[in-house]
This record gives C-alpha cells, sequence and structure tokens, in this order.
C-alpha cells in the first residue's frame, strides 16, 4: 500500500512540476495564478498523502484543513489588485525582457 | 543511490543559501532584497529540519488515547524535536522581519518614487 | 518578597513586562511613558547592580529558567564578565532615556509611545544578549534587539530610511550566520548550552564543521558589530538616526556585540581552540589595526560631527577586536576594559551630540560655533569625554588603552601598537580642531568684536545626563585598577 | 523522511526560488514566491516537522504572500531593467555567494548522514525530551512541550518579536495616535459596495468557520500539530479575509486598531505574566509547575499543561493582532482607510 501512496505522490509531483513551468513561464499574472492555485491544490492532497505514508493521517489533517482555508486569500488578494490596476499583462514582463520600447 | 542521497538535503540547503545571498548583493530592486532575505531564511530553516530528520521514525507526537495501550515510549520511534521549536521561532522572526522590511521599502517608496537602489542613492544627492 | 535568586532573571524581565504595560498605559495617555519608562530601565539597573554585587561575593551566579537543568533548559550564567556588562548596558539606558525626553518631543511627538516600547525592548533585548548561556536563546534576542533597532533608525524618516533598510539586509545576514553556527555546533555535539558546547567540543578540534561553525559565528557577530570591512552599514544609519536613537544605540549595539565576539572565543569555542587551532589570530589583529587607521582617517575627513563620532566607533571596535585577539592576559582585560569605557565614552559624545542637534538643529561641525560662550557646563562635560577619547590620563579611556598597548607588545604586534598611538593623535586632532571651532571662531560676526553670547544652556534633562556621564569617565578611570582586579581578572580565560 | 519526495520537492524548490528572484514582474514574483512556501511546507511535513509546515503553511498562504501583494499594490510593479553598472554588483554578489557556499560545503564532509539515527543532534538532548515529555508534562505533542516549557523562555521572546514587529509597522507607517483620517472614497469608485457578491457571501460564510478552527488548533495544540502561533495566524488571517473582500473599514468595525494593540500588548503580558506569576510564588520564573499550588486540583505535572495552555493563548492574542496590524498598515500605506 505504501508503494501505491508514494507512487501517486511521485506523480503529483511531475504534474506540479509541470505546472510549475506555467507559473514562471506563463506570459500573464493570472496564468501564473492559476497555476500556483493549482499547485496549492496539489499540495493539500500530498499532505494527505504523506499522512497516509506516516500511517497517522489525522495529524496531518490540520494542516491540510488550514492550507483549504487559507488558499484563496492570496487568489483574492490578486484580484483586488486587478480591480485597481487593470493591467493584466504589462508588455515586457516575461523572465525574458523583449519589447522593452513598447512599455509605457 | 543511497550515497547522493546521503547528503543531498545539505546540498540543497546551501543551494538555497547561495541564491538568497546572491539575490540580497546583487539585486537593485529593494522587493528582490527582501524576497532573498526570505529564501536565505528558508534555507536555514532547511538545514536545521533535516538535522532533525531520522531514519524510520514518526511524527513527534506520541501515540495516545484510549485505544492505545500506554508503553514505554522508544527514543527511535520519533524524530528529534529540538530543531523543529528552534524552527518555529525562526519561521515567527522571518515574518517579523519580513513586515519590518516591507514596511521600510514603502516609506522608501513614498518618499523617493522608486524601489532601485541607484535610483534612490541618486535622489538622496 | 522576591529573593536575591532571582535577580538575573528579573534584570531581563522588569523592562519586558514594563515595556507592554508601556504601551498599554501610552495608548491611554503618553505622558505615562516618560516615567514608566524610567522605572522600568531603573528596576533593572537595580537588579543588575544586585547581581553584581553577588557575582563579587559568590563567584558565577547559574539561574534555571523554568526550573529545567541547564543542556535541557534554558540556562542564565553570569559570571564576571557579563555583571559588568550588564551593569554598563542598564546604566547606560537609563542616562539615554533620561536625556532622550526633549528630541523625543521634539522629533517625533505622535509617536512617544511607541518609541519608548521600543526603546525599552531594545534595551531588554541587548540586556538578555548579554545575560543568555544558550547559544539559541541569543540569537532570538538578537533579533529582538535587531528590529527594534531597524524600526528606532527609520523612524528618523527620509535618508534614515534607506539607511535602516541596508542596516535590515546586513542585520539578516548576519544574525543568520550566527543562527547557521549554532546550527553546526548543534549538529556535531547535539547541544545549544555554551558551556556544555565547551566541554564537548575539544573532540572535534580538528574537524572542517567546527571550523566553518566558528568563521559563521565571529562573521555573524562582526557584521553585527561593523568591524572594519564589514562596517559599510553603520555611519549612515547612525547619522540618520533620531539622537534619542543615536545616543541608546551608538553605545550599546557594537559593544554588545562585541561582547558576545568575546563570549563565543571564550565561552562556546574555547580560548585553546580560537588562539591555538584557529590559524587567524594574526590576520584578525591586522584587520583590526586596519579598522582602527581606516576609522580614524574616515573621521578626520568628515564636515558631519555625528558622522565623524561613527567612524570613531568603527575605529573603536577595532580597539577591542584587536585587544581580544592579541591573546595576551592584558590585551584581553584591555578589551574588556574599554568595551566598558567605550560604552560610557560614546555616551557621552552622542548626548552631547543629541543637544547640538536639539539647540542648532543641525549636526555639521559648522554648528558648533561658539559653543564654549553659550554653553559652558555641556562643554566642559563633552571635554572629558573627549579627552577620554584621546586617552589623557585621570579620564577612562587612557587605562584601557593602556591595557591594549601593553598587551600589543606582549604580542609582539607592533603594527597594532602604533595603529592605537596613531588613532590617539587623530582624536587629538579632531577633538582639539572641535575645541577650537567651538572656542574660537565667533559667532558669524567678521568685523573683529563679537557681541556677547547670552548663556544658553541646554535644557536641565539633557545637561544632567551629561554631567553624570562625564562624572562616570573620571570615576571609571580613578577606580579602573579595583574593575580589573575584582572583576576582569576573573574573566580573562585562564591559561593564555 | 521518504526520500522520493524529498528529492523532488528540493529541485522544485530550487526552481521556484530562482524564479521568483529572476522575474522582471513583482506580482508575479511574490505569486511564485507562494509557490515556494508550499513546497517548503510540504518538505517539512514529509521530514516529520509537522509543527513546523503547519507554522508554514498559515503563515506562506495566509499572510506573508499578502503583504507581499499589498506591498507591491504601493509601490511600483516592474523591476526596472537595468542599463549600466550593475555588472559589478552581479560579480560581487556572484563571489560572495560562490564563497559561502564553498565553505558551507566542505562542513557537510564532517556532518552525519542525513536523517541518521545515531547522529549527535538525535542522541544527545532529544532522548530526554522524548521520553521525559509524557511523564514530566502530560503533553503529547512534544515540540508543544519543549516549546511552551523546556525551552518556553525562547518562545515568550519569539512572542515579544512579533509584537516588535507590529509596532515597528505601526512607528514606521502609521498614523495611529494621530487623529484618524477622513475616509477618502477610492477614485475608481473600488469600494465596499463595488465588491463581487458571490465572494463576499462566500467569505460572510466562511470566515467563522475559519475562526473555530483556529480555535480549535490554539486549544488542540497539546494533541495534534498546531498552538497558539498557527493559531492565532489563522485567526489574523480570518480578518484580513473580511479587509480583502469586503474593505478595510469593515474589518476595523470589527477589530479597531487601538484595540489590536490593546490585545497584542495583553498576549504577551498574558505570557509574561504567567512567568511572573511563578516567580512570585517562589518558584523561577516560568516554572508552572508551582502553579499547583493557586489552582484548584491539580498535580504539579497538570499544572505544567495548564500553564503551556494559558502561554499559548497569550501568544494566539499576540500573533492574531499583530498580523492584523501589520496587513491594516502595509494594505493601506499607514493612512488605515482602504487597503488592498
Amino acid at each position: 500500500m505504501d508503494n501505491f501512496f508514494i507512487a501517486g505522490g511521485v506523480i503529483l509531483l511531475v504534474l506540479m512540476l509541470l505546472t510549475l513551468y506555467r507559473a514562471i513561464i506563463g506570459p500573464t499574472a493570472i496564468d501564473r495564478l492559476m497555476a500556483v492555485n493549482v499547485i496549492g491544490t496539489k499540495t493539500t492532497v500530498l499532505l494527505i498523502i504523506i499522512g497516509m505514508l506516516f500511517n497517522w493521517v489525522e495529524m496531518f489533517v490540520d494542516i491540510a484543513l488550514a492550507y483549504a482555508l487559507l488558499n484563496f486569500i492570496v487568489t483574492i488578494a490578486t484580484s483586488r489588485y486587478f480591480q485597481h490596476h487593470k493591467n493584466l499583462c504589462p508588455i515586457g514582463f516575461g523572465i525574458r525582457h523583449r519589447k522593452e520600447g513598447a512599455r509605457k | 543511490m543511497e550515497m547522493l542521497l546521503a547528503k543531498y538535503n545539505y546540498w540543497i540547503y546551501v543551494t538555497l543559501m547561495m541564491i538568497g545571498i546572491y539575490a540580497m548583493i546583487a539585486k537593485c530592486n529593494l522587493m528582490k532584497k527582501i524576497i532573498g532575505m526570505s529564501i536565505f531564511q528558508t534555507a536555514i530553516i532547511v538545514f536545521y529540519v533535516s538535522i532533525g530528520a531520522k531514519k524510520g521514525a514518526t511524527i513527534p507526537i506520541i501515540a495516545h488515547g484510549h485505544g492505545v495501550a500506554h508503553e514505554a515510549v522508544r527514543v527511535a520511534d520519533y524524530v528529534n524535536p529540538l530543531p523543529h521549536v528552534l524552527m518555529l521561532t525562526a519561521i515567527v522572526v522571518g515574518v517579523g522581519t519580513l513586515g519590518v522590511a516591507l514596511a521600510i521599502a514603502m516609506s522608501i517608496h513614498e518618499k523617493y518614487g522608486s524601489l532601485e537602489e541607484d535610483e534612490i542613492l541618486e535622489r538622496q544627492e | 518578597m522576591i529573593s536575591p535568586e532571582q535577580y538575573p532573571v528579573l534584570i531581563v524581565v522588569t523592562p519586558l513586562l514594563s515595556a507592554f504595560l508601556i504601551n498599554i498605559l501610552g495608548n491611554m495617555d503618553k505622558r505615562f511613558c516618560y516615567p514608566a519608562t524610567l522605572l522600568a530601565l531603573a528596576g533593572s539597573l537595580a537588579a543588575a547592580v544586585g547581581t553584581l554585587c553577588r557575582v563579587a561575593n559568590e563567584g558565577v551566579i547559574h539561574y534555571r529558567v523554568g526550573g529545567w537543568p541547564p543542556p535541557f533548559g534554558i540556562e542564565y550564567v553570569v559570571d564576571h564578565l557579563n555583571a559588568l556588562v550588564l551593569v554598563v548596558v542598564a546604566g547606560v539606558a537609563l542616562v539615554a532615556a533620561v536625556a532622550s525626553k526633549r528630541s523625543v518631543e521634539e522629533e517625533f511627538p505622535h509617536k512617544i509611545t511607541q518609541f519608548y516600547t521600543l526603546f525599552v525592548l531594545l534595551t531588554t533585548g541587548l540586556l538578555g544578549m548579554t545575560i543568555t548561556g544558550d547559544a539559541f536563546n541569543l540569537y532570538v534576542l538578537m533579533e529582538i534587539a535587531a528590529l527594534t533597532n531597524y524600526a528606532l533608525i527609520a523612524m528618523g524618516g527620509n535618508r534614515a530610511l534607506m539607511a535602516s533598510f541596508n542596516y535590515v539586509v546586513v542585520g539578516t545576514i548576519g544574525a543568520c550566520f550566527y543562527l547557521l553556527g549554532v546550527g553546526h555546533l548543534y549538529i556535531m555535539t547535539g547541544s545549544l548550552n555554551m558551556a556544555d558546547i565547551m566541554t564537548i567540543l575539544p573532540s572535534l578540534y580538528g574537524t572542517n564543521a567546527i571550523l566553518v561553525a566558528a568563521i559563521l559565528m565571529l562573521l555573524g557577530a562582526w557584521i553585527k558589530m561593523a568591524f572594519f570591512p564589514l562596517h559599510g552599514w553603520l555611519p549612515n544609519a547612525y547619522t540618520y538616526a533620531p539622537s534619542a536613537t543615536s545616543s541608546l544605540v551608538a553605545p550599546l549595539m557594537t559593544k554588545v556585540s562585541v561582547y558576545i565576539m568575546i563570549r563565543v572565543m571564550f565561552s562556546v569555542l574555547g580560548a585553546t581552540y580560537v588562539f591555538t587551532v584557529l590559524p587567524v589570530k594574526e590576520l584578525i589583529v591586522w584587520l583590526a589595526t586596519a579598522a582602527i587607521v581606516g576609522g580614524s582617517l574616515f573621521a578626520l575627513s568628515q564636515k558631519d560631527f555625528k558622522r565623524m563620532l561613527t567612524f570613531l566607533i568603527v575605529a573603536e571596535v577595532g580597539y577591542m577586536v584587536g585587544g581580544a585577539w592579541l591573546a595576551t592576559e592584558r590585551g584581553i582585560t584591555g578589551a574588556i576594559l574599554h568595551i566598558v569605557n567605550d560604552a560610557v565614552m560614546t555616551l557621552c559624545l552622542f548626548l552631547f551630540s543629541a543637544i547640538v542637534v536639539y539647540k542648532t538643529k543641525g549636526h555639521q561641525l559648522s554648528n558648533l560655533e561658539g559653543m564654549f560662550k553659550k554653553m559652558p557646563l555641556t562643554m566642559t562635560a563633552f571635554a572629558v569625554g573627549a579627552l577620554s577619547m584621546i586617552g589623557v590620563p585621570p579620564t577612562a579611556g587612557f587605562f584601557s588603552k593602556w591595557y591594549l598597548i601593553l598587551g600589543g607588545i606582549d604580542a609582539g604586534q607592533w603594527q597594532f601598537v602604533v595603529a592605537l598611538l596613531f588613532s590617539s593623535l587623530v582624536n587629538a586632532v579632531l577633538f582639539f580642531r572641535i575645541f577650537e571651532i567651538a572656542y574660537y571662531e565667533p559667532h558669524s560676526d567678521h568685523h573683529g568684536h563679537s557681541a556677547p553670547v547670552a548663556i544658553d544652556e541646554a535644557p536641565m534633562s539633557m545637561l544632567l545626563p551629561l554631567a553624570v556621564v562625564a562624572v562616570a569617565i573620571i570615576m571609571l578611570g580613578l577606580y579602573s585598577g579595583e574593575i580589573v582586579t575584582t572583576f576582569i581578572q576573573h574573566a580573562v580565560p585562564a591559561g593564555i | 523522511m521518504i526520500w522520493q519526495f524529498d528529492l523532488l520537492i528540493l529541485a522544485l524548490g530550487v526552481l521556484c526560488a530562482l524564479a521568483s528572484i529572476s522575474l522582471k514582474d513583482l506580482l508575479s514574483a511574490a505569486i511564485v514566491f507562494g509557490a515556494y512556501s508550499f513546497l517548503m511546507c510540504l518538505l517539512w511535513t514529509e521530514m516529520g516537522a509537522v509543527d513546523v509546515a503547519f507554522t508554514e503553511a498559515a503563515v506562506g498562504a495566509g499572510v506573508s504572500t499578502v503583504f507581499f501583494l499589498a506591498a507591491v499594490y504601493h509601490t511600483n510593479r516592474a523591476v526596472k531593467p537595468r542599463r549600466r553598472g550593475r555588472l559589478l554588483h552581479k560579480l560581487v554578489g556572484l563571489v560572495t555567494a560562490a564563497c559561502i557556499g564553498l565553505l558551507l560545503l566542505s562542513a557537510t564532509a564532517d556532518f552525519p548522514t542525513w536523517a541518521d539515527p545515531n547522529s549527535p543532534a538525535s542522541v544527545y538532548l532529544s532522548p530526554f525530551y522524548i521520553t521525559e515529555t509524557i511523564p514530566q508534562t502530560a503533553v503529547p505533542n512534544i515540540v508543544t512541550a519543549v516549546l511552551a516549557d523546556f525551552r518556553g523562555f525562547d518562545t515568550m521572546f519569539e512572542t515579544s518579536v512579533i509584537f516588535v514587529a507590529g509596532l515597528a509597522v505601526l512607528a514606521i507607517l502609521g498614523s495611529y495616535g494621530r487623529r484618524q483620517r477622513d475616509y477618502e472614497p477610492s477614485p475608481t469608485g473600488q469600494d465596499a459596495a463595488h465588491q463581487s457578491s458571490i465572494v463576499q457571501t462566500a467569505c460572510r460564510v466562511f470566515v467563522p468557520f475559519m475562526q473555530l478552527f483556529a480555535l480549535y488548533v490554539v486549544a488542540h495544540g497539546h494533541h495534534s500539530p498546531g498552538g497558539g502561533f498557527q493559531g492565532g495566524v489563522i485567526l489574523g488571517a480570518s480578518f484580513i479575509l473580511v479587509a480583502i473582500s469586503y474593505d478595510l473599514r469593515v474589518m476595523q468595525r470589527r477589530l479597531r486598531e487601538r484595540l489590536a494593540m490593546l490585545f497584542a500588548g495583553l498576549g504577551v503580558l498574558i505570557y509574561a505574566g504567567i512567568g511572573a506569576l511563578c516567580l512570585v510564588l517562589g518558584a523561577n520564573f516560568l516554572d508552572y509547575s508551582i502553579l499547583h499550588t493557586i489552582l484548584p486540583a491539580t498535580s504539579p505535572i497538570m499544572a505544567r499543561s495548564h500553564g503551556m495552555l494559558g502561554v499559548e493563548i497569550g501568544v494566539a492574542f499576540t500573533v492574531m493582532a499583530i498580523m492584523v496590524i501589520i496587513y491594516v498598515n502595509v494594505a493601506s500605506h499607514g493612512k488605515s482607510d482602504r487597503g488592498l
């Protein structure tokens, strides 16, 4: 049974890597936000899986619950940010700097 | 594989620490310096928590309750709790420093209209 | 009532508890803050003096916080070294607090409550750093002192903000290096108690990890005390800090960091390790020499009075670090005596600069013109501090410098001796230039006859502390023999 | 410890750290830094440090990223591309980082292997804590026992650090103590009435559960991961959630800044006061066992357990209040009128 959970966890982590690609490269901040939110959800699941591997899941539920409760605060905060500053994707804001002249 | 794993954690903490130090020294933007500072602090936490890890041990909460028979506690069953305690303190200190650093950075921005170190120094003259 | 057994913890707990009370009271009425602060610091000083007397009579005192035995719980250790430093810290803080009233009301009338709460907490942090016998507890208190310090400096506004931000970054690096060093010791020995680590360490002297731990802890302390190549953050931070802040921070922060370095050298790593296993003794004395010369030269080139004093601090740090690393009995005695003397001397100079700022709204050298006529008493007190910085005999500064020079001769480190003499010479030039500006130059009158200047002394709450400090400098000088034989002699590790 | 997870999480963490310091957009950097903190939380859980992980979960997800966002909101979002003259800085940074890195790596050769049960750290002090916790304090969570009792003195100062941080933010940014400024309506008309009603309704339903959970975390810290600090952060985060989903003023009607500061001072006073009470009763500072003389029907061991609960409550008070104070000041740039 442990091997099953380990395999599941490893798969989730590899998927997290793919999500991280979007979080790092993602052209707009919304892409990054979505990606990080997905990472947060995966974290919640992984916490429970780790709990299963320690054979004592009730001690890990609290942490997972805290994530479930708090994870979206950042999302709402970022949405508030965009409500005030309506520029989702200013040009030239990637990890690479293209088109600097196009900025205001 | 075991050889690679034996010190893997320590190598990674050194890497994180180097990233943090580099950001604190080389980055011009004050926010980036603050992010570097946070990474630096987490690197230390990684180091300490790695000290506390113990093979084949479970989390440092002693099994108890109605279903569990009371027997002598075996030391090998529980990871070392002391580094965890120390690092709880370090996380708290980290949040405190973060708040103060952000507050100072915001005052600087209000005063000089910029977060770039060289621009601020230019405007101070 | 509370027995003398409990004095060690009262030194720290009195200001800690009062800080929160001050904050709550201050929110009701600001006028409570100042007397409550004085009361708290006086209580702490009383406990410190009580502890000092006990140490003089009974020797080293151990105190178990929470009642747990040492390697498991946190232990307070008061020996001959830190009993002395504790009294100095509490005393300097009290005097600085007395003098702060006017400048605080002038510079930030809206933030009196926050200022005094942070002030008392900073003192708590410094006292706690001094008294603790636990390596990790020291880190936590270091962070309390550092965070309050950042805030107190940033309250100066304008240029103080950037100085404070740099201090945050550098200070965090310093504290984290110290924490990492403790981590290295912990992973190798499994203990956090200083005395305990020292007993375990000899079997591990050869390992790289202990070497790295030593380097990291010393680096952390050096960053915090602004030792020469790492001093970049200090001049701006102390120059632009509000004057009430700088008269607390400048005398104490660097001195307590020097104390920590000495504590790490002799009570954690052990004198044998530091002086015989580590191959860096000579190098550090050279660095200290560079600090003294560099600090003096920079001080000479300043037009800003307060900034000049900050570079003098850099030079003085060089004195103490060099003295401690001379590895001779008289050198270490000189270094420890200089911690005490320098705290009081620096306090004198910064109290004077607070008066200058209060009276003339600036801290350029030109602000000092005609001071002797306007404030004869203030200038006399300042002159005592200045003479002590130069090292003129009856004052305290002479005696510690004397021990340092003798230590340098004992160790055969002639460059250090020359640097000390050079720095005294530079200090003489600096301070006599100030006397000249303050005495001879007429008050902006170019027609050869100066108008009669009315005596315009500093307010009593600033003048009185300054006078007390000036008297203290002379008393410390007169009684330095007693201080050395009663306390410092026992603090120097045996077998050097 | 589960090495497969360890390896992957650490690798991901390094990626996140690199990305968050190299992104040119500070908002994105802050978001990616949030992901970094998720990964760190996982890492610590996987190594068995559940309390540390819980703290990181509460802090990383609840407050620190929000602080970053609020600070970015009031300053610049863009990192200016460097025109000239940063090469020296980069070089110095690289050289310093490399020196420190090599120094630290050279020390790792002497370390015991990772997770070695016979390392000095595992055999010297920790067995005492593990075996003596139940007999001496009757608290199953060893971390709580060490935190609040064996090394309770550290924790008192840790709480003071938080208090200092809040006070420092107030002193640097705050208008606190001055007359509260008049409420300036937002130029874009974005205030409480213009918020999405979905978000508002969801939060209104949500916040009581969150606070209940926070209280549970504080109270149940003796038996499961959690305690005053984690619970306090979650409580603080619930107020921050109100402030974000409605408006700063709506939140301040529930918890005024003045009241929050009072709570913060009170929390540390509870902690230090319990310590001082032990002193007055004749034991050493923070020696809770003496409390059995005033608590009815307790033995010295249970008195320790109750004493710890008392200090945890104090910690929760302070942390909750200070998190709110830092958020209010950072999000409104010290004006306490409207937030993010």
